[in-house]
């Protein structure tokens, strides 16, 4: 196989990028409504430069917000000073940073997709998480701080989990759709989150505000040694929690269970699985990996627990685990791309003032194009993949 | 009407499913279409039905060429189809099952004219003595009763041409009888029968002309009277075929399975088997014959323990099974070899290894401490793949792409890789060309001389009668009656399979 | 030196607010005020000067104003388009730009984002970051004593001096740094203005509050109106109520649910409730979901009053249904901070402090009541009002 | 549906395990409500002197009113005994009794009591309290008929949030174009038809898309669902902050104000309740019905509903089940779009971001809740509605319960619904199935 026919299975996902962009600037153009008075005014040559200015200078921001600035690095390498290398890798950091909760409920996703059930609680799982995390480090405050961040991560790990059993329970016990329920979960779990920050256990000395201790005692150490950059460990266990579940996907017995009984329950069932155990198995899991992430934003990003430690994770999650085919490599590319985007974006609004939400738009439209793989073909004309042999293409062909 | 098909040829990729085919039947006569699984049949009728549009050919109504882009139009050519597996909604009652697509409505809004619709199923089921309840839901009815139905949809929209698939496939002998006066009633009244089936037995007696498809192509046809089964099977098989399996007598040994007064319920909660016993000794091939939906499935995800059985005990090997989860069933030593192989049996989108795996990956010397040892599940599974004879182009292919026959072949092999102590196999064979059936019905017969008990479920009287030492039946819920091989006749189990005894 | 100007400028603060109060010229004038004391300390030039934004804040500005700043704002999550402090502070940010000030702005997504985009605004060049939200309190706090050479506000909160124990008070407190400014208003002043007001006009002797949420911010507006109504009673021996806020055990009635801040429906409907049980007068302290209040309200021919702007004129539909809005003037606040910054000045004590006496926070004008509003009613507001200036009635004294 | 099997043939069965377990969950379920019963009554002895007052406004808010005057004792001697009396007949019939059925009967006056004991000591006016809840019903059960039309065609719409959310940006920008163009006169006339129409239509291209994406490029529909949720939130939230926010005067439609009807209006205690709401209201109801009745009586609702069954089986009469489905998804998407059409048109007057706030979700659990029937729906609605509208009127009147407690209310009787109740009702057969044609 040659080279280039290996790179074959990125194409689809390359291209939905690529093409969920080029709508994304067409949404840019129509709305700029500065551009669109020149038009009106009787100057097409005018506009399509300001507006294509725009929209090109809009995706350098979101490029160099992303990536870094090549004159940063310049710099860096003239100067040499940790400062000057922390402006220039800082992006990249930032990348990381916003791509490690992503890795997490990623995964969770994943895995829960893996088994057949479709977990949207992610947000639910991974806000309990750092609830849980926060309220352990705050009653742990005074132990040796890699006891007190320890017992935290587990905290996040068994309160997510524990927000993972409860539609699985159901869904085993009494075939309540778990999407339904997860979504309901979430829910119920902001209002946790909203009444323990109002306890004083949780609250700041002065004010009154909903907003938790800084809890930056137990902070999960940086992984660079770059003033002022946010990347910490997390990220690398994340990489390694993501081999952790593709080993445990392919390699285990347990593992074989779930995606037995997420391809074909029922002949899971008739193989002598259980069902049930395989649905809040993969729940539970799927519930520990988006706790897991919302321990390591309180314990390693934020430092602080507020009702704004979700950005929406879990429903990021979704996207992504798609994008990567529900694949935990697949997940770990499709999470840094992701929060490339974010963060990309964030410079991409400062410079430009283009709303952020121009994101969460692309994102969808990834997904749409990646889910709909004919119709990218379509659009490129790729050619279909090659029909297996011996598929019967109907079943009519072979009654 | 005369109906022509000429020439019709149509392919899907990687099958030349209709290979110019060309038949025809006259008005108010009966054309028997014969063929073994996967000659093109169904094929041909959903491009009768207007499911499916040829590549080329025509087919001619009267003389005339007639185009069907869609089913509708189809009907409106008057060609009417009862399809194998009933096309009815089950939550709809008869009228509304009957009228669907032909509603007569009133009013701006089309609103369904029921009582229209209902005066005219209770004059054609009365015309045609159809017998059926025009207000009772269709998943309540039986599927005799359902078959009339599917009739009446097509006499309601006044067909003159009927195309039945298969349909005694669900039916006792006896309401096979009733069918085979009702077709001989339409065709007499005028309409032109198009009758699809893989039952020398059936053409020969209610066909007025076969024709035989083998493999896409028009095989041969043959007047009734000019003909004989092995003649036809020849026909149809293209070789000469046994149509009885060898196999040596059977030497039973203390029982394995020993079924007591079980009562199980179905999905719907009712209760499907009702006070089943049966026993099932080492070295001997018990067949289940019976009509579907008697209780067969139920009994048989009893015995495996998908289903709980209600009261009763069932036990296997000396161990009471009740309510046994399907894991300790089979570390009896229980193989099964289940009703629907896609649904049931394998994983499509799982490779050949893994499903060779599927329900012994938790043991040695597939998995090791809750790991899998992955040199080994390879070895293995490329041992069942060569034993088995199943063609694939690697245990690392999709299951979903083999053949139905490969397909089936894969679960015996799994089923068989363990030591056995009972095989519990339901429609072994469904589905499957010649040469697959034949392969799998030695393989039963060499695991019943190796000593183990058999139990088969079937609705295929052939396969039971060709593979049973004893004959068991099962009717409504019941075991109704066991005969040994030599006086299980077709006469004698299909009176019992309609309820006779 | 910069005390006593302060001072003289203080005073003509209340003159103007006074003036402006008894009935004259009424629009401009709180706002005035509002710059009046910070842009005093640089210069008492004539408040006329060329300002781009001068429909609301016609800032004193100076001619010896430095426009040469790169100013920011950092938003909260959900923060634009939420109709109330965030959008003034997009305002203020807007008309630092109309002065020829270099703006950006980031908007959050997710806590992660606070410390980030703090940051990416620094790299940007930022000179002043004015975060908007208690939830960027720590990021704020942080990127301040990183960063001596930039300028920090915090919109709605002050200096946490609360070091790594947690605690206030203790050997580890940081102390607030040079470059900080948190941005407070006491906004329980006006309210409570405004209370009082209710207390004089409500037929029923009944009034209703709720707010979006159960925050500070959105709190001592209730507060303001329990201790309004509470003087008001107390003054006249009346026994005036309010529904929807019990100060104090400081629990109520919140929105809360999925769109506390714009779910005019529901604001409809709360507003329907408390008239059900009696109250004529509604004050909703939730952004969009109190336009749903006032709305009703209007349709009732009963009345509201309005919160953060005048909202007899931001919602000239419903004008003559609000008699009076409390108001948080917080984009003369932003606009100011930055001023200052850029001119190298700061407020007193190192924080903007909103108040009656600065004009920071107030109540707007009377509008289409004014005429209705009795001479009494608008004197013993008055007379409140310089009590609460002079600190001789405050807030606190009366949630008991 | 008997616990026992049916005699066959003369054998008398064995009473069988099944039946065995259903008669003893009967049995303690039985108990379970006799003993709520007897705690109901139990409750009743304490607070018998105490008082509560309910009043009902005659015809307009304010004026005069009905007024009943009760204790909370009282209230619970009336929950205790519908609830003992089910307990009883629960116990004496066994598992024969339709229990869920019955928990309708028992349960309302348990939540009156508990109404009651809250606010004991008060008077609370409960005419806006239904009101209310029928108002909220709206959204909520308008996003339910929209699922249930997809899904009785046999496609799943977890997309209504987002449907609405489009339809709600969609109608300000269109009922402010109207006024902006037509003038003020014209424009304040044509601003709420022309707003909720283009709101329709922008939800039916939604449903075209979903269903092109599902049909044609056969896209799981959660996830062309889920697709779509996350792109509406994003593109509005996108329109709002690019252009309405700053060009306010497209977001400033002419709004659609509550009407009185004639007559109806007038009508003594339930006029205020039921005949003085917006348009919209009374458009639900409508849709209510005729959905009902074209559902279970038209022809199009014959196939709309086969096609959800046992696509196969519409197919090979000749009925085109994609074009069903594609018109079902477009029906669906115009009346999300509607339904979100109110939240921009009705009260706020203005597109707000993220206004749709998870109705369309909790629409969802509505239609399941409601069995897939328009009139089932509109009773789940109509619950979760009042489940807010009551938690409104305790906080207004002073009875403090943790808000975040009853804010988590609807959703974990949702959760509790759609795991217990729900449990035994059937949805369409086919629902989310891809179905492909020839």
């Amino acid at each position: 196989m040659s080279s280039l026919a290996r790179l074959r299975p990125l194409a689809i996902p390359a291209l939905a990028v690529l093409s969920a962009f080029i709508v994304g600037s067409v949404f840019l153009i129509f709305t700029d409504i500065p551009a669109l008075q020149v038009l009106f005014a009787g100057r097409p040559v005018d506009f399509l430069t300001t507006a294509f200015g725009n929209v090109v200078h809009a995706y350098v921001a979101l490029l160099t917000g992303a990536f870094g600035d090549p004159p940063r690095f310049a710099e860096a390498i003239q100067q040499g000073t940790p400062q000057a290398w922390a402006t220039a890798v800082r992006p990249l950091s930032e990348t990381l940073v916003a791509a490690t909760p992503l890795i997490f409920t990623g995964l969770a996703i994943a895995v829960s997709f893996r088994s057949g059930v479709f977990n949207i609680g992610g947000d639910g799982q991974f806000v309990l998480g750092a609830l849980g995390a926060t309220a352990t480090a705050l009653l742990l405050r005074g132990f040796p701080a890699p006891i007190t961040l320890l017992a935290s991560l587990v905290a996040g790990i068994v309160f997510g989990a524990a927000w993972g059993f409860i539609p699985g329970f159901l869904k085993a016990r009494t075939g309540a759709h778990e999407v339904i329920t997860t979504i309901m979960l979430n829910y119920v779990a902001l209002q946790i989150v909203q009444l323990a920050l109002r306890t004083d256990f949780m609250r700041p000395p002065k004010g009154s505000e909903p907003i938790s201790q800084v809890i930056d005692f137990v902070r999960v150490p940086a992984l660079l040694p770059l003033p002022g950059l946010r990347l910490h460990w997390g990220f690398v266990v994340a990489l390694i929690v993501a081999a952790m579940v593709s080993y445990f996907l392919f390699r285990t017995t347990k593992g074989f269970e779930l995606r037995s009984a997420g391809l074909n329950l029922t002949a899971a069932r008739y193989a002598g699985m259980s069902a049930g155990g395989s649905i809040i198995l993969a729940m539970v899991v799927s519930g520990a990996l988006a706790g897991l992430g919302g321990a390591f934003q309180v314990l390693g990003t934020v430092t602080q627990m507020s009702n704004d430690i979700d950005a929406g994770y879990g429903w990021t999650a979704i996207a992504l685990s798609l994008l990567g085919g529900n694949r935990p490599s697949g997940v770990i590319i499709a999470a840094i791309l992701f929060g490339a985007l974010n963060n990309g974006g964030h410079e991409m609004q400062i410079e430009t003032a283009i709303p952020l939400d121009l994101l969460v738009f692309i994102q969808a439209l990834v997904i749409m194009f990646v889910a709909a793989p004919d119709l990218v073909r379509q659009i490129y004309r790729l050619r279909p993949k090659s029909a297996e042999p011996g598929a019967p293409a109907s079943e009519g062909a072979a009654a | 009407m005369r109906l022509e098909l000429r020439e019709i040829t149509k392919q899907f990729p990687g099958v030349l499913a209709n290979d110019r085919i060309s038949i025809a039947a006259d008005r108010g006569k009966v054309l028997g279409l014969l063929g073994e699984n996967g000659a093109g049949k169904t094929t041909l009728m959903n491009i009768l039905s207007g499911l499916y549009r040829p590549d080329s050919g025509e087919i001619l109504i009267d003389g005339t060429p007639r185009v069907f882009n869609d089913p509708a139009e189809a009907i409106s050519a008057g060609i009417g189809m009862v399809h194998q597996h009933f096309m009815l909604v089950p939550v709809f009652d008869v009228v509304q099952s009957v009228a669907l697509g032909a509603e007569p409505v009133t009013g701006a809004v089309r609103t369904f004219d029921r009582t229209t619709a209902r005066a005219r199923v209770v004059e054609l089921s009365t015309q045609y003595g159809l017998d059926v309840d025009p207000d009772a839901k269709i998943e309540n009815l039986p599927v005799g009763v359902r078959q009339r139905v599917e009739i009446l949809k097509a006499l309601y929209r006044k067909s003159d041409i009927l195309v039945l698939d298969e349909p005694s496939a669900v039916l006792t002998p006896g309401e096979t009888e009733e069918l085979f006066t009702i077709i001989r009633g339409l065709a007499a009244s005028g309409t032109t029968i198009i009758f699809i089936t893989h039952k020398l037995n059936e053409v020969l007696e209610v066909a007025d002309t076969i024709t035989v498809l083998r493999r896409g192509r028009v095989a041969g046809t043959v007047l009734p009277s000019e003909t004989n089964r092995e003649e036809l099977a020849n026909l149809m098989v293209g070789r000469d075929v046994e149509l009885t399996v060898t196999r040596g007598k059977a030497h039973p040994g203390e029982a394995v399975l020993e079924i007591k007064d079980v009562f199980v319920r179905n999905d719907r909660d009712e209760m499907a088997v009702r006070g089943a016993n049966l026993e099932v000794h080492a070295g001997e091939i018990v067949a289940i014959a019976g009509v579907q939906g008697n209780g067969q499935t139920e009994l048989v995800e009893a015995i495996t323990g998908l289903r709980r059985v209600d009261s009763g005990h069932i036990r296997i090997a000396g161990a009471t099974v009740d309510q046994a989860k399907p894991r300790k069933v089979s570390d009896l030593g229980v193989a099964h070899i289940p009703e629907d192989r896609m649904r049931d049996g394998l994983v499509k989108a799982m490779t050949v290894a893994e499903n060779y795996i599927l329900d012994s990956y938790h043991r040695e010397p597939y998995s090791r401490g809750g790991r899998f040892d992955r040199t080994s599940i390879a070895r293995e599974a490329q041992r069942g793949v060569d034993e088995f004879d199943i063609r694939t182009p690697s245990i690392e292919t999709h299951v979903g792409n083999l053949s139905g026959g490969n397909q089936q072949k894969m679960i015996v092999a799994r089923e068989f890789s363990r030591p056995v102590k009972l095989v519990v196999a339901a429609q072994p064979t469904r589905g499957l060309d010649v040469g697959s059936i034949e392969y799998i019905h030695k393989r039963i017969i060499e695991q019943r001389d190796a000593g183990a008990a058999i139990l088969i479920v079937s609705t295929e009287l052939d396969e039971v009668l060709a593979l049973g030492d004893r004959v068991a039946v099962m009717f409504s819920g019941r075991i109704v009656g066991v005969l040994p091989s030599e006086q299980a006749t077709k006469e004698a189990v299909g009176m019992l399979m309609g309820g006779v005894h | 030196m910069q005390v006593s100007k302060r001072l003289v400028a203080l005073g003509a603060t209340t003159a103007i607010i006074i003036s402006a109060c008894s009935g004259s010229s009424a629009t401009t004038a709180p706002s005035a005020a509002a710059s009046a004391a910070p842009t005093a300390a640089a210069t008492a030039a004539a408040s006329a000067a060329a300002s781009a934004a001068a429909s609301t804040a016609p800032s004193g500005a100076a001619a010896s104003q430095n426009t040469n700043w790169v100013a920011c704002v950092a938003f909260d999550t959900g923060g634009l388009g939420d109709k109330g402090f965030n959008d003034l502070a997009k305002k203020g940010l807007d008309e630092a730009t109309a002065m020829g000030m270099t703006t950006h702005y980031s908007e959050a997504k997710g806590s992660t984002d606070y410390a980030a985009n703090i940051q990416r605004l620094l790299d940007q060049g930022c000179q002043s970051i004015i975060a908007v939200g208690f939830n960027q309190q720590q990021a704020v706090q942080t990127a301040a004593l990183a960063n001596p050479k930039v300028d920090f506000g915090l919109v709605d909160s002050t200096w946490d001096p609360s070091g790594p124990d947690g605690k206030v008070g203790t050997a580890d407190d940081i102390a607030q740094p040079a470059n900080f400014t948190g941005l407070d208003f006491q906004i329980d002043q006006a309210a409570m203005l405004a209370g009082y007001l209710v207390g004089g006009w409500s037929k029923t002797g009944i009034m209703g509050t709720f707010g979006g949420q159960q925050f500070p911010g959105v709190t001592r507006f209730m507060d303001g109106y329990y201790a309004g109504i509470k003087y008001w009673d107390q003054e006249k021996g009346a026994s005036v109520k309010l529904l929807g806020w019990d100060a104090v055990n400081q629990t109520g009635t919140f929105v809360n649910g999925d769109n506390p801040w714009g779910d005019a429906a529901k604001g409809e409907s709360l507003a329907s409730g408390f008239v059900d049980q009696g109250a004529d007068v509604v004050g909703p302290v939730a952004g969009s979901t109190g336009n749903g209040s006032i709305k009703f309200m209007q349709s009732k021919g009963l009345w509201a009053i309005g919160v953060d702007t005048d909202q007899a004129i931001s919602l000239p539909q419903y004008a003559s249904a609000i008699l009076t809005s409390a108001q948080k003037v917080i984009d003369a606040a932003v606009l100011d901070t930055f001023k200052a910054n850029a001119n190298g000045t700061a407020f007193a004590g190192g924080n903007y402090e909103g108040t009656l006496a600065n004009g920071g926070v107030t109540i707007s004008p009377f509008h289409d009541f004014d005429s209705q509003i009795s001479a009494d009613l608008k004197a013993g507001i008055d007379a409140l009002k310089a009590k609460l200036i002079d600190g001789s009635v405050t807030v606190k004294d009366y949630l008991k | 549906m008997t616990a026992t099997a049916a005699p066959v043939n003369g054998l008398v069965p064995a009473v069988s395990e099944a039946a065995r377990r259903a008669q003893r969950s009967a049995r303690i379920r039985g108990i379970v409500i006799a003993a709520l019963g007897l705690i109901a009554f139990g409750l009743a002895s304490g607070s018998m002197t105490t008082d509560v007052t309910f009043k009902f406004w005659l015809q307009q808010q304010g004026k005069a009113f009905a007024q009943v005057d009760t204790s909370p004792g009282e209230l619970w001697i009336l929950a205790g005994i519908a609830t003992g009396v089910t307990g009883i007949w629960q116990l004496w019939r066994g598992a024969a009794v339709r229990w869920r059925l019955w928990l309708v009967l028992w349960l309302p006056f348990w939540v009156i009591a508990i109404m009651g004991h809250l606010l004991v000591g008060q008077t609370a006016v409960l005419t806006n309290l239904f009101s209310s809840s029928l108002e909220y019903a709206f959204p909520i059960s308008m996003g339910a008929f929209a699922a249930m039309i997809c899904e009785r065609s046999g496609m799943f719409d977890i997309a209504v949030e987002g449907q609405m959310l489009v339809g709600a940006c969609a109608a300000s920008i269109a009922g402010s174009m109207a006024l902006q163009w037509l003038g003020p006169d014209a424009g304040t006339i044509a601003g709420p038809i022309v707003g909720p129409t283009v709101a329709a239509l922008s939800g039916m291209a939604i449903g075209l898309l979903m269903a092109w994406l599902a049909i044609r490029y056969h896209v799981d529909q959660i996830i062309s669902g889920t697709v779509v949720n996350f792109g509406a939130l994003g593109l509005t939230n996108f329109m709002y902050l690019r252009v309405l926010q700053t060009y306010t005067d497209y977001n400033t439609p002419p709004t659609i104000e509550k009407i009185q009807i004639p007559l109806l209006a007038d009508v003594p205690v339930l006029g205020p309740i039921f005949f003085q709401g917006t348009p919209y209201m009374y458009i639900g109801w409508i849709v209510m019905v005729v959905l009902t009745y074209f559902i279970f009586r038209t022809r199009w609702g014959l196939r709309l509903r086969a096609s959800g069954e046992y696509p196969q089986a519409a197919a090979t009469v000749g009925i085109n089940v994609i074009a069903i489905r594609y018109r079902a998804m477009l029906l669906a998407g115009a009346i999300a779009g509607f339904a979100g059409s109110y939240l921009s048109l009705h009260s706020a007057g203005s597109f707000q971001m993220n206004m749709s706030a998870g109705k369309g979700w909790i629409a969802i659990a509505a239609m399941i809740f409601g069995a897939w029937n328009p009139i089932g729906a509109f009773g789940a609605a109509l619950v979760f509605g009042f489940a807010d509208a009551a938690q409104q009127l305790l906080s207004i009147t002073g009875v403090d319960i943790p808000p975040q407690f009853l804010a988590s209310v609807p959703y974990i009787m949702t959760v509790i619904v759609v795991a217990g109740v729900v449990g035994r009702v059937r949805g369409p057969a086919m629902a989310g199935q891809p179905y492909e044609q020839g």
